[in-house]
């Protein structure tokens, strides 16, 4: 299996060396909700716990619901939103993950945390949520990396968090 | 499944986009979010530009756009040393005059003028200019784009002053232009400029077509700056240029013609207001369709030119008297009018990294917008 | 004389420098000041390194060079982009392991390892290695200098992990090692490096003459991450490894053989301690002469292994058995021991830009270093 | 005079692009005390009014009596002196000056303040003394300007006060 994810990563790197590696990922068919999805199951049982009182309405500040292992600035405070770059700024194609509880259907969200890239720092709504954060050799549960990976640059700029299933 | 396994599997969940077609909802949820890149619209009177140094380091400046009467972050664009910022007069492209070592603080200078989309803000093009543009805290007429958008002009330093020349439409340097013992650039025409010069004078110069100095006028002086000179960052409103003075005179050149003509000079002081003093970084406003001057104010004894201000005293500029004065919750290094009919007060408080809104009207409080960093520069569409 | 000529005379001034031979006193008086650039003694036991990121940017890193016994700053280093920092184990050197883009924020990504004489600090060279350099937060263990001076290692990150080989004495760069699965480097052997697993193992690679690997071996995991991670910033003294996890055990790890070896593991917590943890960014510090741990205690739940410390306390590393708990004046991020006989502990408090100092035997508060940025790492000679 | 002027720092800027400036400086037989010195002259009586209790002993704080119109992070904080670079810092050949009455002695002493340059800003110790400082059009009584002109590059660490002359 580490075969796998050298060649995994490899041709991650080699397309990032493209500017189409955008547009490539609207091909990937990867099931991502029939992938088992340990450690993160396991994380996010603890996560739960902690998770305290998240609002849903308010998406400039830390404690909105979707921002339960955010870390870094809001891009909604940046000209962007929950889920959207601020102008200029490229959404990376790759990011850490979370698993955030929704305070009114008590479901439980897959939440992928994107950073925007390409500015340097946007410097407003620092946020440091750290449920279910792993250290670096963990790195796709490590929120302290430059998650630009496959960006036109590794500079970052804001991040942001995406549902991307219930789980 | 091996740890290895899992590892992988992770991995490539973290590799996901948000492809609502592939993750079909098994019962009725949040559907995933679909992620954009925003854009602006077109530029409203009362958006702003903040600029940030960078301070401490100054090596990366940052350009907020600031709409200021929601008082939200519209979005920002990235810089490098000691950066400056100006805007086509069309709205459609915005400009960052830049600095960059090609180590950060060693190796190769380059000065670029960056092109960006005023309203994808995506970056577009440089232009390379002689890397001798002044390096300075940020002061606005360090650069200026003429009022047809044609040309942008760089005012350099080294220690020689000069204008550097950029034809934004052919988006390339076209020539450099000694301006001995005069600095900065004011563009209130289409095919000119003048700087203020070390004698209180100014020198107009006319350009061609080609961005190339046909006429250099360097009038007599308006003012002496070994008396009371005036601060360097004048608000310049169509072809009028607004500048006081450490002691609060107020200056008003018009620099439409082929030499700057001065109106009579008069005071922002009255009887009573002795030991008030203009002082901060942009220490000046104005907005001429309402014909209306703001400046900051403090008590302060000689050479208190860079306290903070506590007060903003509006000035009806035809009757050249005061209108009001503006308590600040804050005390601001820089202050801006906006330009639309019920203008508001823009006022950077630097140490609090936040810009205070106040209506220029009745002085009433509108809001803040903070986390700037170290907003020094503030200024319109 | 005219304006212009005065302009002139103060300019000339601005150009001079000081001459005492072309300056003579006329009277008794203070005699003009002669400058210099000062250079830096052998550093000194507890001299301390402290890694300001320059947040919120970080497209500029600065390392303090700080004598720790009189709390004073000694010099100063430039960086790029979120740079590491390393010194030569006969600390005649130091290194940066920097990031530029060719205009600070867009263009061409270049890294390099930058090499600066120890005495002058003037940069002396530079080595380009693959723009594949982990970007992260500064962590301490992303790059190591060999315990020979020889080579200097640097992980990468593309995500696919390997590690960059830097021949310090050819000064160029030597080769890549792929490390799938496992990342940072651990280099306390003269041709080996140690790296942290995904599983919880630890990835030994032997290095040959050349830098290029030999032999690869990563042994079973000494630890669970699902139950238990470790930080991942361990402190390294010799040819150990301490580290600390999350829910506060110790694993010391020698880590001078083809494959890691692991003490039997402990707990930082004894009986009363509950609600106890280790937290911040630099967690965890060592004295091998003086067989002492310390850890960056706070009282907090699940997940809040980044809260700041209140509390550093003090182990007998051989015996198991803690020695003291020392009560803060400022929470701190980050912590670390000096090597000395008479250790001292250096605790960053990052929120405030400041590192505190107090005494490891007696936890006496010995002063404070201020106005130190956003201070994360912290290290000795 | 203008084309003096002109000449004159003409004669900085392509000096400056060679790194051989500094050791030409040695060589400048500039007479300036006998220059006349408007408008320091003038500046400085007022700056000698303004000046308040300044300290003789402490060189790391903003109220030592060489630091009357200094603007920058002091050298001192530095790793350097009130008069020296800190390591690996260049000295500027060029200056903004000033005019500090000495609370001892009583005589005012021309001061020149010289940035050391080519490393990024030290941060430490921030001074913003205003007295005599002029606007942009003024230069050399512009402390805002990075003064690194001659130096081998143009960015600032940190700001020196080095007594010239007697006045």
């Amino acid at each position: 299996m580490d075969k796998f994810f050298e060649n995994l990563t490899r041709a991650v790197a080699q397309r990032s060396s493209r500017r189409s590696f955008l547009s490539y990922l609207g091909k990937m068919m990867l099931g991502a909700s029939m992938l088992p999805l340990l450690p993160i199951d396991r994380v996010a049982a603890t996560a739960r716990a902690e998770n305290k009182k998240p609002n849903l309405d308010d998406d400039t500040t830390c404690d909105y619901w979707k921002y339960c292992a955010v870390d870094g600035f809001l891009c909604s405070c940046c000209g962007g939103g929950s889920h959207d770059c601020p102008p200029g700024a490229t959404p990376s194609p790759t990011s850490w993950v979370g698993t955030c509880r929704h305070p009114a259907d008590g479901r439980d969200y897959i939440v992928s945390y994107r950073d925007c890239c390409g500015k340097t720092s946007c410097g407003r709504c620092l946020c440091a949520n750290t449920i279910s954060e792993m250290p670096l050799y963990r790195p796709q549960l490590d929120s302290d990396l430059i998650w630009c990976f496959g960006a036109p640059t590794m500079v970052y700029h804001c991040s942001t968090a995406e549902i991307v299933s219930v789980k | 499944m091996n740890q290895a396994a899992r590892y992988a599997s992770t991995i490539l969940l973290a590799l996901i986009l948000a492809l609502p077609t592939l993750i079909a909802p098994a019962r009725a949820q949040l559907p995933p979010d679909q992620m954009i890149t925003k854009t602006l619209p077109e530029p409203a009177p009362n958006w702003v530009f903040v600029l940030d140094a960078g301070f401490p380091t100054t090596a990366v400046a940052k350009l907020d756009i600031i709409d200021g009467s929601t008082r939200t972050m519209l979005g920002q664009l990235s810089g490098g040393y000691l950066s400056n910022f100006d805007i086509a007069p069309d709205h459609r492209e915005m400009y960052m005059i830049d600095t960059y070592y090609s180590r950060a603080w060693r190796g190769t200078r380059t000065d670029v003028v960056s092109i960006f989309d005023a309203k994808t803000l995506n970056f577009q093009a440089e232009v390379e200019i002689p890397p001798k543009r002044i390096l300075i805290v940020p002061k606005r007429d360090t650069t200026a784009v003429t009022a047809d958008g044609r040309f942008l002009l760089v005012a350099n330093m080294t220690p020689a002053t000069s204008v550097s020349v950029v034809d934004l439409k052919a988006r390339k340097f076209v020539g450099e232009i000694d301006t001995p013992g005069c600095v900065q650039v004011l563009a209130p025409g289409n095919r000119q400029f003048s700087s203020m010069c070390a004698d209180g004078g100014i020198l107009t110069v006319t350009l061609d077509d080609n961005g190339a100095a046909k006429d250099k006028k360097q009038g007599k002086p308006y003012f002496d700056p070994n008396k009371d000179p005036v601060f360097d960052q004048p608000a310049v409103i169509g072809t009028k240029a607004y500048f006081v003075s450490y002691h609060g005179a107020i200056h008003v050149l018009d620099l439409s013609g082929a030499e700057a003509v001065a109106a009579p000079e008069w005071s922002v002081l009255g009887a009573g207001d002795s030991g008030w003093r203009p002082g901060g970084w942009q220490t000046i406003a104005a907005n001429e369709k309402k014909g209306i001057i703001a400046v900051l104010m403090h008590k302060g004894g000689e050479w208190t030119h860079k306290q903070l201000g506590d007060e903003v005293w509006m000035f009806d500029a035809a009757k050249k008297s005061r209108l009001s004065r503006i308590k600040l919750k804050t005390p601001a290094y820089s202050i801006h009018l906006s330009q639309g009919d019920d203008p508001i007060i823009y006022a950077l408080a630097l140490k609090e990294s936040q810009m205070e809104e106040y209506a220029a009207s009745d002085g009433k409080y509108l809001g803040v917008v903070n986390q700037l960093g170290t907003p020094f520069l503030v200024s319109g569409p």
